[in-house]
């Protein structure tokens, strides 16, 4: 039975709890059993914010977990927080644009991709977080490329302009992670 | 000229020392700071009349001047 | 010859949790210099609020007590009543001063309790996540009023400075705001008079200030700040009220 | 048309409400919850109903009372906190038989605590943290889409039984997001004949909605009434959910998020080997006491698992047959078990001596 | 000609459990006499308060709400956004209304709930034994201000009517009392326009009407009425406040 | 010197709260315990203490944060619905661990119900009706005397333990009269010296006051501390009066008002030849768990008597041996169980054969 | 003269018709009613004008008067 | 041990809880166990007060009792509700200037005494209960007369005018029910 388990992490404003909806949706609409679970409240008020998100065949047991399978990480004090929440093995993608992990350990497959300064290149520096769905999604191919563009169009309803920006952001992440796992 | 001193890691980049320093002798920061915020900095030590307005306005209490 | 200006004593050196021009640092810095120039330090009591300055104990040098949302000024009656020497205020915003705490406030008011009270309108309730304060504006949008404040269905926005001003308990009652150097330096001046009122055992005393919180705002700080003098302060008339 | 979303807790809630003919929303914002205020604010208005945001939790379980008094049907909904302030209307509703949904999305208390998931209300939901002997129906959800069935039958309970139906969520539950499939077009269900509304005494004698009575014995009759009425829902809508255990050695109570967790410690406890089964009461009040009494004649070892220092617990042993050994672990103030924690405390269990009843 | 005079239909023909000569009853034939001519009883709700006018359900024949102590505003609240067609009124206490109700009386009052509130001001608890109420006079004697009250200690008779004016939600404030035929032809008057306010979507309308508690008054009804001229209107002055 | 008064319950709690220190009293009034507010007001400010009829109960119970806050002794009255209204308060007072007595004179409920006595707020009292895992002491006076000593223990037990305790009367022992012998010039008892007190930050660190923490963790360690407390208070403060129980074949649990009545019927039990005794709990919380497992091995048969639908049976259910037969009378909303009645359901238990373990 | 009738055992005796009679034409009976109140009684049917203060005054709606 | 069980009734102004009073604090200063029950709230309101006095060598355990053992009925109301509250062979005294109770059963011991007559006979009306407590004390004999005296000043000390009608009261009572045993 797949399970996935899946963290986001970043500041308050990089986005990270919409991206981590669109990871669940993007489940949701390939048939798959999604959880989501966002930091909330005061916690936020301060610095980091987060979610979890868990993409599974069966049924969702236990909304929390001790260690993730995969971690996109936004920026430095999200690093620092989480990279001990990860399972061996796991795969840690970092906003190299503003963190960066040595991967010291053979335990984990770090990749260090610059997601700001893509999302910069691309003129809109927020959509930042859907280059990390994109880089993720080249990595583990558990969700198709396609059915990702519609849920970032689910989510984005309302807001045209932000479509497409976002579809080309993800886009760019998923080529970047390509050519980066051909590169090695 | 006063000595105007604004603690980096302490600002949050509000900007509303930027806004009313008569001299507009603060600006932003490129570069973020401990806490990912574009931190305030004087633009030019010289040009600091130490009037205090930027103290006075500063949520954080991160500036301190001594005339 | 200039001054020097520097944290006050009575404002622990460390990073608040609030959020990037947010009033209430300001205002929490006002009151420390107060307590430093009034040198009470040693006999201040506060009472926080349930609102963004739930922990402001962690900001204040001072004893400090929680209270219930909206029941500050019941906890600090008791508090003035058993401790007359000591010098006992509260720090509220709108939603615990104006709704849940409405009638602790007006019947503290009443009384005349020889207190300060220091009231934090921001038109929003911000720890919460932005949802209408008796105070929000009309038209102004808020996650509980998403098209906007209606008059007709949610009401005008509370006067309750204006209200307690009526009352014959209550020795003094006036609004500052915070939206400029200059206002801050009002706000100052009438947050020391609520103070010395108090030592001076005048009775109730409330200092009403108009905040900013850009973050349920929408707006930047300085956006903000015009905001306080384009809109709240057409509704909020500064001034001393009693 | 059947639709299948991806929402929070909270939010599948209301729109549960809103389903179930939720006509009057009176509530106060307090985190873990405020997503459902934003919800009735949003959409209650739009699809024909009233929201008020009041000035107090008092305020709004009033309001409640008003509505409902007029035949509507109704809800308000809270955190902890605020639901403590709500005990004397949640009284006053009991004790004048009006139908009503409460909804609290518990955190960590007591007293402000913060605003992480807990358990800590169950005595004051199933016991009565208001005065007087009454009841609540207190229903569990476990995931986003038994938090939107429950609160839509709690609607219906509700109305069937004229009794208030608490809905007990928590924070983690109000708000994660799950998948919700449900279909916004179906007739709200149960609705009912109220001739006790208030709607004006026309061509019938004046109504009264009232939990006081000035004869003597008459406060000893509603009581009286009151009581047929909990013992006519304890025969019939008690509802509980049983997993693995058919074989089980070991079995595990659990309720609501705690519950999620627990299954997924069972499911461990199974691949190791252990023959643990999950029983989760979906109805907190009335307690699934012949479930819970069966099981435990089988299994031998219970343990209960909680976001509390032990509540449900004594409903657990109320109901065990006293050959049981009831094992008990929790956490409180934000602290959650874990599956490792539960597997752990499961595997004590197993290994000690039956010993004194009470674990 | 004369005119006949006689109960009214939507009083019930029953003994009322008022002490002898209490202003309640005075205020309920009024109340059901104002029912009656604007042809209202079957569309009409009440909603008792908890005071001695605990049980008034027994008394009017229309439908009948209780509330809990002070949240009678709130109970009616939710009833008139529900039925806008029906009449719906509060009678209430001054301690129902402005003690413990304090906040559910003013924000119903700042939402502008388009309502008919009768509030008996009698300066005293009358239910639980002739307690302080907050709008008992300087000076009187009740049972938990044994040496009278203290303005200094607890606070001034509270104006909760001249607050509730100064709302812009509000329609309507009126004062009246009943301690004579005169004053009580204009009570009704009041009460009677209160009523036709909502009929007519006004809004807000609030009476005051200062009424007898001979029993915690320790005097006799005849005194009492006299009472009532000579101190209460002192500090309660009947008029139009709105 | 000591005095021998004719007074009623309401007067001696406030008496004895005058004898034990209390200097800050708020309350709002309420049948039945009026004559307790009554008392403060004309005799505590006499007595150099402070005197509020405040607003309501939801600002007594703040003043009273506030008041303890500042490390003085003090308490607020009041009566099941009121003492519901100050739920969020206790669960305040005890996150912060502020000492305080709260007197509730149980009336009829639940909502207005009336102002007859009733035991109906034993869970609220209990097992806590107010969010979150906390406990108050809660002592049950079955006397007048007893109402004065217990109320002035428990000024000594909350500051013992930074605990809010509970005197738990109702409408018929707050409005009677006896016999209370008493010395007004003893010194108040078990003083403790307050370093955590409000008191102005003047040579030491500022002191702080509340619930709320920030840190994740931090609210779980506050709970772990109430909790280590509340195992400290079982162990210690248990108090129960037995009587007539060492030959018994029954035993009668009951406490407060509805002692008195069950005392009447073992006298009479015994009179017939019944061997009949009580069982009598003082503290309601802490529970004499271990007496009456002992109590129980020994009789076998229970009867357990309320002025409500069975509160404190579920307590004595899980205290018994499994052994005993737990039968239960109650009558509530005004109603009160006769000696006539206890008498026929104490014969009809022991001609019941032993059947399903709980009657 | 008016048809006025005052029903006895409905009267508390608060006194206030007394007091209020412009004609003085209402005494205290000196027998108490069922319910132990000394009821209030015309002096004289033939003095009544009708004019009806006693029965606004009235707060046991005991008096009822016909033209 | 004895056991006396007395029941007070009549209206709200008669005094009826003051007469228990002075009834219970009396046997208290004998050192006797003393219990004083009111009516009390809203039931006073309406009509009929009453009280219940307990008075015993022994501990009392319940407050409350099915039948009195004496009952002293100040008004016809008050009959009405307690007449068949009283033991067989119970004393019942009725106030006969407003109330009458036939002694039809000879179950009953019934005394009709005018109390309020003599109490208007005195001049004080209202001093009509403590002269219920002169019969009550005479037919009884359970409390010494001096003593009861002692409760009447215990019960209006700050009112010497009323002490010393009430003492009068309470003798004119007290010899009335003894010239009526004689009598009888
Ligand atoms: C009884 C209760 N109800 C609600 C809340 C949730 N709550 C916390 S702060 C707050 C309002 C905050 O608004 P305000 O008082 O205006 O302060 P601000 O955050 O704007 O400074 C609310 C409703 C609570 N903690 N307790
Ligand atoms: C929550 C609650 N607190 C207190 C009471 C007791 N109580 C009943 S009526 C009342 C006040 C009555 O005074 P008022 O409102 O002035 O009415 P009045 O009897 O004078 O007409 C109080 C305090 C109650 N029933 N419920
Ligand atoms: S002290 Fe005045 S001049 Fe100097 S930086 Fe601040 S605002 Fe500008
Ligand atoms: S005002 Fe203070 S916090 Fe804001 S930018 Fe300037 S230094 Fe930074
Ligand atoms: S939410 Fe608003 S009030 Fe709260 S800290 Fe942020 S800016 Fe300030
Ligand atoms: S106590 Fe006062 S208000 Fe109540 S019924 Fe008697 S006279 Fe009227
Ligand atoms: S109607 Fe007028 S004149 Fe006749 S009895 Fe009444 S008050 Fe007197
Ligand atoms: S006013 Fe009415 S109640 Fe009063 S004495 Fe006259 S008739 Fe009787
Ligand atoms: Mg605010
Ligand atoms: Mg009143």
């Amino acid at each position: 039975m797949l399970i996935e388990r899946i963290i986001c992490a970043g500041s308050g404003g990089q986005g990270v709890l919409a991206m981590g909806k669109v990871l669940a949706i993007s489940g949701m609409r390939e048939g798959k059993e999604v959880l989501w679970l966002p930091s909330y409240g005061a916690e936020v008020r301060g610095g980091t914010a987060h979610c979890a998100v868990v993409i599974s065949d069966g049924p969702i047991a236990s909304p929390v977990f001790e260690k993730a399978d995969a971690l996109i990480i936004m920026n430095d004090p999200s690093l620092r927080r989480f990279k001990n929440h990860i399972r061996d093995k796991g795969l840690l993608i970092v906003n190299s644009t503003l963190a960066h992990c040595k991967a010291t350990s053979r335990r984990l497959k770090v990749v260090n991709a610059p997601l700001t300064q893509i999302a910069i290149d691309l003129g809109f520096e927020r959509a930042a977080n859907t280059v990390g769905i994109g880089v993720y999604l080249a990595l583990k191919k558990l969700i198709a490329l396609s059915t990702m563009e519609k849920a970032i169009e689910e989510v984005l309803a309302h807001r045209e302009k932000l479509v497409s920006v976002n579809k080309r952001a993800l886009e760019e992440g998923y080529f970047w992670a390509q050519k980066e796992l051909k590169s090695n | 000229m006063a000595k105007t001193k604004i603690r980096k890691n302490r600002c949050k980049g509000c900007g509303l020392c930027i806004a009313y320093c008569p001299k507009k002798n603060i600006k932003a920061d490129t570069q973020h700071n401990e806490a990912g915020y574009f931190p305030a900095v004087l633009v030019c030590d010289d040009d600091c009349t130490g009037c205090g307005i930027c103290y006075l306005v500063c949520p954080e209490v991160c500036i301190e001047i001594d005339p | 010859m200039g001054r020097s200006f520097g944290r006050p004593k009575a404002l622990r050196d460390v990073v608040t949790h609030y959020c990037p021009g947010c009033g209430h640092g300001i205002l929490h810095r006002l009151v420390a210099e107060i307590i430093d120039e009034l040198g009470i330090q040693s006999r201040t009591i506060a009472v926080a609020p349930v609102g963004c300055a739930v922990n402001a104990y962690d900001y204040w040098g001072v004893d400090c007590s929680e209270a219930a949302h909206g029941r500050a000024l019941a906890v600090a009656t008791a508090m003035k009543r058993l401790q007359p020497d000591k010098v006992v205020f509260t720090y509220q915003g709108d939603g615990d001063l104006a709704a849940i705490g409405t009638a602790e406030t007006i019947h503290a008011a009443n009384r005349g309790e020889n207190l300060t009270v220091i009231f934090v309108n921001n038109a929003v309730y911000g720890m919460t996540g932005g949802q209408m304060a008796p105070t929000t504006l009309a038209g102004q949008k808020t996650s509980t009023t998403p098209e906007g404040r209606q008059v007709r269905r949610e009401g005008y926005p509370i006067k309750i400075s204006e209200m307690l001003a009526l009352l014959d308990g209550v020795y003094s009652v006036e609004r500052v705001s915070l939206n400029g150097p200059k206002e801050i330096l009002d706000a100052r001046r009438a947050v020391r008079q609520a103070f010395v009122n108090q030592m001076e055992g005048k009775g109730f005393s409330l200092v009403e200030v108009l905040s900013m919180c850009p973050t349920y705002w929408s707006k930047t700080p300085q956006e903000s700040m015009k905001w306080i003098a384009e809109e709240m302060m057409q509704v909020f008339k500064p001034g001393k009220l009693k | 048309m059947q639709k299948k979303i991806l929402i929070s807790g909270n939010e599948a809630m209301g729109e549960a409400a809103i389903c179930a003919g939720c006509r009057f929303y009176a509530g106060y914002p307090i985190t873990p919850q405020n997503e459902l205020t934003a919800y009735m604010a949003a959409e209650l208005p739009k699809r024909g109903g009233i929201f008020i945001q009041s000035e107090s939790e008092v305020s709004a379980i009033n309001m409640i009372f008003g509505a409902s008094a007029c035949g509507a049907r109704t809800m308000t909904s809270s955190s902890s906190p605020g639901i403590s302030l709500k005990q004397e209307g949640i009284s006053y509703l009991s004790g004048a038989h009006l139908p009503a949904v409460v909804i609290n999305v518990m955190r960590a208390g007591p007293g402000l605590g913060n605003i992480w998931p807990a358990q800590g209300d169950y005595f004051q939901a199933t016991k009565g943290g208001g005065h007087g002997d009454y009841r609540m129906i207190v229903l569990a959800p476990a995931s986003i889409q038994e938090s939107f069935d429950l609160t839509k039958k709690a609607f219906e309970l509700a109305d069937r039984h004229r009794i208030v139906a608490m809905v007990l969520s928590d924070g983690m539950l109000g708000q994660m997001m799950e998948t919700l499939t449900f279909d916004p077009d179906e007739p709200p269900p149960g609705l009912v004949a109220k001739p006790w509304a208030l709607t004006g005494a026309d061509g019938r004698p004046a109504n009264v909605t009232r939990s006081l009575f000035m004869a003597r014995d008459a406060v000893e009759k509603n009581n009286l009434l009151l009581q047929k009425k909990y013992r006519r829902i304890e025969s019939r809508e008690v509802r509980c959910e049983k997993l693995l255990l058919d074989d089980a050695k070991l079995a595990v109570v659990a309720y609501g998020t705690m519950s999620r967790i627990a299954r997924g410690a069972v499911e461990a406890l199974r691949r190791r080997g252990v023959k643990a089964g999950l029983l989760r009461p979906v109805t907190l009040w009335p307690f699934p006491k012949k479930e819970v009494a069966e099981v435990s004649r089988r299994v031998k070892k219970i343990l209960v698992v909680e976001m509390s220092y032990g509540q449900m617990v004594e409903d657990v042993r109320l109901a065990a047959d006293p050959g049981a050994q009831v094992g008990f672990y929790g956490r409180a103030g934000g602290g959650v078990p874990t599956e490792r924690q539960i597997i752990r405390e499961a595997m004590k269990l197993i290994v000690a001596a039956k010993g004194r009843r009470r674990g």
